[in-house]
């Protein structure tokens, strides 16, 4: 074990990956010998060679595009997008390229070995376009997996679990954690599962349901909650797409009460799926209607960030108007 | 003049703006239109028995495209794409290549399928979405794809395969494997921000990969010159990115040979991207959905007809001895009617079983799509009328 | 009055429009002198000229970064993407661009004249890209107005109100009904108010709530559910992005009961939105779980097409298990 | 050679491959690095009252990007980024255009409109996110925009502005308004396929836009010789596109002033797109958060200080009697005071009202944004100690 932050855990996950096949390339904007923006492919070029660790020219759907021809070669393609707000031109090749590419060819090819990494989120004065969390816009989309780790010891072992996994995966990293959250993380490989949730924390009164940064205002919410005598259990959801059901049922059969809570707006985020799916799933256990917790539907502001920020008072509150239905 | 010490660029001192005809791209052509060789030049090393294939697989697509149009027509199939016109550009190539050298097309390269062996039973097998088609049944007829044939799997949307092909090649290089990719795309796709990304990355990467762009003249209805593009067309882009470019007649099966060998050679032995540019016209509609004479003349169409590449191909074959008129229509023939027992045969063939719907969408169906399946087979049971091909399969015997 | 088609329709509103301002201009892929490939452009080039109505260079995201450009200036720019299927290329352009171009601007600029059609849905035997329906890849965004008609009489008025609205709109044209739907519609120019749902058949038991050609699936299934002596109240969204919240939540305060159905795949469509919210603003008067009838999570089948469509029979059965819960 | 009767192509029989060397550009260049005239050129004709303030804009932009980076480390914004060493390039452009020319930027051409007027209190107030930036704090610092002076406002996303502002021009020409657009943008974004789109549908369009490439050897720490693009830079693909192009020392405020000159009058007399290459050179890194030490030496930054744009032309206006080193000085110092004086200024005016969260989101809020707004506001005044700002003005006295 070693104190590692997020940043050190997907780099330690990129160095195994690595290590363990010589077909795992990894590249995008500035990834190359400079390590990244935020320095997490940093290392890879000196241990690996520019051939597999490597800059990208500035084209985001160049990236996927060259990604997925790559990975339908038999190679593992582990693709950067500098900022989760810059992935829209790679949309494409994501939506209607990668997710598709078995179904459409009757499993003659895929691009299973495809990740795509990126930072999301915001917290970190931002404004408008390095703040974004996309992963409601992905998670319409049958084919690919989705994956948001909350702390450097779920980002390394889903990361190692996405590289081989054989689906695209888009694995999106709470930037606002990079440096943030440190924890003991094994030095050697390990894998977590894909697809399947994290009780983080037990309670019997109200269940609340979270995935990556957000969980840890889950949690703070969760405490200030326990002060006032309410027993919250948390669930980080871990892989968006596809999610766990089971998980997150079991628990509302317990509570009767769920609040979901997520970064991005409001309006047809991935918490208006929880909610949608577990009404009907828990329809009779329900003492009080499934609230949602979310960014408002407006770009993402710079000088209210404050304001606009998702905090765990507004999860507090959230789980108090549950209670108190 | 002087030079610029930093970026090594010559100085000038005068504004002078340049233009497209600063770089004006000739056409390379061997066989002319009337099918001998322009004088003083000799045809590339084609042997008898590779033209030979050539012609043949230059004839099948042709009876091919021309019976599945009418089939069309016919309403036995949904929809056709030919690649009436544009033989040449796609079976010349594909002669140039090796069996394993990846190929990634857009939808009108039937013609480099044939040659790499896919059998007219598996032509038909897609066509008609049956249970034999290797792409099960999914997708429109001619998106036809054979990992056995190294043929990527053909997609609707435009220029996707393009930098697809960038990122293949790129593991071609690292795998020291000998072999490139190839990519069909039309000047029409050549618009698309993948392509622009391709070329680039292409370039910056030094990738075994062959651009060719089959440049028709049209997509679907917009004429390429002055709609699609003001300049000299699709190759001055391939010098703009450094890289290694030719224009050849798309009509003419030895420029096309030729200029693919060699770019093999560039790209294989020396890791050079090269983009290649042959120039063609589109003969028939876009598709079956599409009727030309709602923007382009017959006599337009009329006048590409001198140039046809099989017409031309076909004179030299004569010329040279290597057929004769009688064998070219016995073989015509006895092509026509093997398409046409496929055919017949291939639309009998049932659709593929309805638990395939959700199969291949992961590598393994997760938990809520058997569920979903489930459902759906409970209500086709519920419904057997509404759904009376699936149904009675399904209590027939559901596998 | 007039009989026409939803083309015929579309074709009228374009024609009316830039009768009515020269700043209004008429572009896609082949949409030109040829008309489009659906024709609905047909004749605008004849009556206005090759500079208000033209062919693009094949290239989405140069449409609409084109087309937000000339909405910049001040000039109306209706943009026509081919397919629905092909919009994800120019994704970029409109979720990260023309939705946020006002907010981020402060007022300063605006992008209000930018109207996008796209003909979209399933059931044409048109296989995975030809067929999807992809509303709801762009409902989680804020700044953008979506508007689907399900007939020529709604088709008309609401292009009118799409073209003029000082925000920017996604028109989405059923392309099933393009000639299948024909209907009464006046050949004056008129409008219909963006953002209500419109009550389409009165009932008491189940509220259905469809959009665009689905709405043609409810209102059949309320027939066969009339059979069966269920009375459905049939609700055409009409808007997806902002949506009439409260005409649905009224009908469900009345029938207790809520159908949602959908051409898309299930997972994070608009109807997990429609879901999500009704269950919290009608919590206390639902009496059985909002239902979802949508697509299967999978890319759209061409050789299953007949099983994979929502057809009106999956809606009945949802009515009637929404009935017997 | 014979001419090909469809494309009026030339034939050529042989086949060639042709490179990056099929097309070298070179570049204009008029101020030497020493500050003096190319022998035999004329300086363009720009006069003393324009020189000045093409000067005066320089030495601006200078101060104000210094004293930023300076308030970045601080901690008195959040955020910076400069343009030091390609004034001559927003500037020199932007003094060869009208005041109702529509500038696009990508985020380095605050010289460009300081040129326009936008006053130091203006940059200020964008920089500090203050209720008076005309951009209501919404963006990072450096965003800036101003309808006034027909400078769109910036955004992040890179090349997105490219095509919008051949989109622009075409609002302009069919207005016949006599005015252009210019839109600038890096060798970076030049690879998006924005840059693709945008170039060819100007060519095909003929729209009075000015395409203004900023190469300056750098998108963040990826070098552009053979790692963003392979070719000759980014000027034969104007070329390619058939559009006129030129190749200009970026560093030379009259080499770049005189090619816009004639640029503009392509594009607005003749509706001719134009695409400008500047080569120039990132003195500083990409941006605060940015540490070049990382990816390029000392030396080769260093190496480019010769080169200097600001120092070239002062230089040159110094041997030309337009300034005198006193003046320069005492002018410097002024505005070097009033940027310090706006600085302190702009940092005490409060953030934009909490009401101005959901304000142009559409033309005017939509019920359920109005509804968020009065829930967030309502929490707001629950937990004022958690969001004192808000909170103090909430209960002073909402609006
Ligand atoms: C991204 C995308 N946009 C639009 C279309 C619709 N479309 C299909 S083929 C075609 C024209 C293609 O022209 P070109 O590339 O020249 O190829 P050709 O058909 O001439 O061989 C268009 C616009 C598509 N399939 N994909
Ligand atoms: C679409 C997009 N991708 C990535 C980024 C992140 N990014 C910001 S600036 C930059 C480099 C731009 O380089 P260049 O265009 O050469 O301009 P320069 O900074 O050199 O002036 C990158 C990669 C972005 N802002 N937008
Ligand atoms: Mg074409
Ligand atoms: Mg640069």
């Amino acid at each position: 074990m070693a104190k590692m932050n997020l940043l050190q855990a997907i780099n330690s996950a990129l160095e195994i990956a690595m290590t363990k096949s010589d077909k795992v390339y990894s590249f995008g904007e500035d990834t190359g010998s400079f390590g990244g923006v935020f320095r997490a492919t940093s290392g890879l070029t000196e241990k690996f060679g520019k051939h597999r660790n490597f800059n990208t020219p500035l084209v985001e759907q160049g990236i996927l595009g060259f990604a997925n021809g790559l990975a339908s070669q038999g190679s593992y393609a582990v693709a950067e997008i500098q900022f989760g707000d810059y992935i829209f031109p790679a949309f494409d090749q994501i939506v209607n390229e990668s997710a598709k590419f078995r179904y459409r060819s009757g499993n003659e090819f895929d691009v299973g070995g495809l990740t795509i990494r990126t930072p999301y989120g915001g917290g970190i004065a931002g404004g408008h376009y390095h703040s974004q969390s996309p992963e409601a816009y992905f998670a319409h989309t049958p084919g690919l997996k989705i994956v948001m780790p909350r702390n450097p010891y779920m980002a390394k072992g889903l990361l190692l679990s996405s590289i081989f996994d054989p689906n695209p995966v888009l694995f999106m990293e709470p930037k606002r954690l990079y440096r943030a959250s440190v924890g003991e993380v094994p030095e050697e490989e390990y894998t977590l599962e894909l697809g399947k949730a994290d009780v983080v924390r037990e309670g019997s009164d109200v269940t609340i349901v979270a995935w990556g940064a957000q969980v840890e205002m889950a949690e703070k919410a969760a405490d200030k909650a326990a002060e006032a005598g309410i027993s919250c259990e948390v669930i980080d959801l871990v892989s968006i797409l596809p999610w766990d059901v089971e998980t997150v049922a079991k628990s509302v059969f317990k509570t009767g009460r769920l609040v979901v809570t997520q970064e991005a707006p409001l309006t047809n985020g991935f918490a208006s799926e929880v909610a949608a799916t577990i009404q009907q799933e828990c329809f009779l256990y329900l003492e009080s209607p499934i609230m949602r917790v979310c960014g408002l539907d407006t770009p993402y502001p710079l000088c209210h960030e404050k304001e606009y920020f998702v905090d765990h008072l507004k999860v507090y509150e959230a789980v108090h108007a549950s209670m108190n239905y | 003049m002087a030079k610029d010490t930093k970026h090594q660029l010559e100085i000038v001192t005068k504004p002078a703006f340049l233009d497209a005809s600063a770089l004006k791209i000739p056409m390379l052509q061997i066989l002319k239109e009337d099918g001998t060789l322009h004088k003083g030049v000799k045809a590339p090393d084609m042997d008898k028995n590779l033209a030979l294939k050539v012609f043949d697989t230059m004839q099948f697509i042709r009876i091919l495209d021309e019976r599945m149009i009418a089939a069309q027509r016919q309403g036995r199939i949904s929809f056709y794409l030919s690649s009436l016109g544009e033989e040449a550009a796609s079976i010349g190539s594909a002669a140039a290549l090796q069996a394993d050298d990846m190929i990634m097309g857009q939808y009108r390269e039937q013609g480099a399928l044939a040659f790499r062996g896919f059998t007219v039973e598996q032509f038909m097998d897609q066509l008609f979405s049956n249970e034999r088609d290797l792409g099960k049944g999914r997708q429109m007829p001619v998106h036809y794809g054979c990992k056995d044939l190294n043929f990527m799997t053909i997609a609707s949307p435009l220029a996707t395969q393009i930098p697809q092909a960038t990122g293949y090649a790129y593991g071609q290089k690292m795998d020291k494997s000998g072999t490139c990719t190839i990519c069909y795309f039309g000047e029409g796709a050549a618009s698309e921000g993948d392509f622009h990304a391709a070329l680039n990355m292409a370039a910056v990467y030094k990738v075994p990969v062959i651009f060719f762009c089959r440049n028709n003249g049209y997509a679907i209805s917009t004429p390429s010159q002055g709609e699609q593009y003001a300049g000299d067309g699709i190759a001055p882009r391939g010098v703009a990115y450094g890289m290694k470019t030719i224009r050849v007649d798309g009509n003419d099966i030895f420029a096309v040979y030729q200029a693919t060998q060699l770019a093999r050679k560039l790209a294989v032995e020396e890791n050079e991207p090269v983009l290649i540019e042959g120039m063609s016209y589109r003969m028939a509609g876009h598709s079956t959905s599409d009727d030309p004479t709602g923007y382009r003349t017959r006599e337009e169409e009329d006048s590409w007809r001198a140039k046809d590449p099989v017409a031309r191909f076909q004179k030299w074959l004569l010329a040279k001895g290597w057929i004769n008129e009688d064998d070219a229509q016995a073989n015509y023939d006895e092509k026509k009617a093997a398409v046409l027992a496929a055919l017949k045969e291939a639309e009998k063939v049932p659709a593929p079983h309805i638990d395939e719907l959700i199969e291949d969408v992961y590598d393994t169906p997760p938990k809520h799509l058997k569920q979903q399946l489930e459902e759906l087979k409970a209500h086709i049971r519920k419904y057997p009328d509404a759904y009376p091909k699936t149904a009675s399969r399904l209590n027939g015997g559901d596998k």
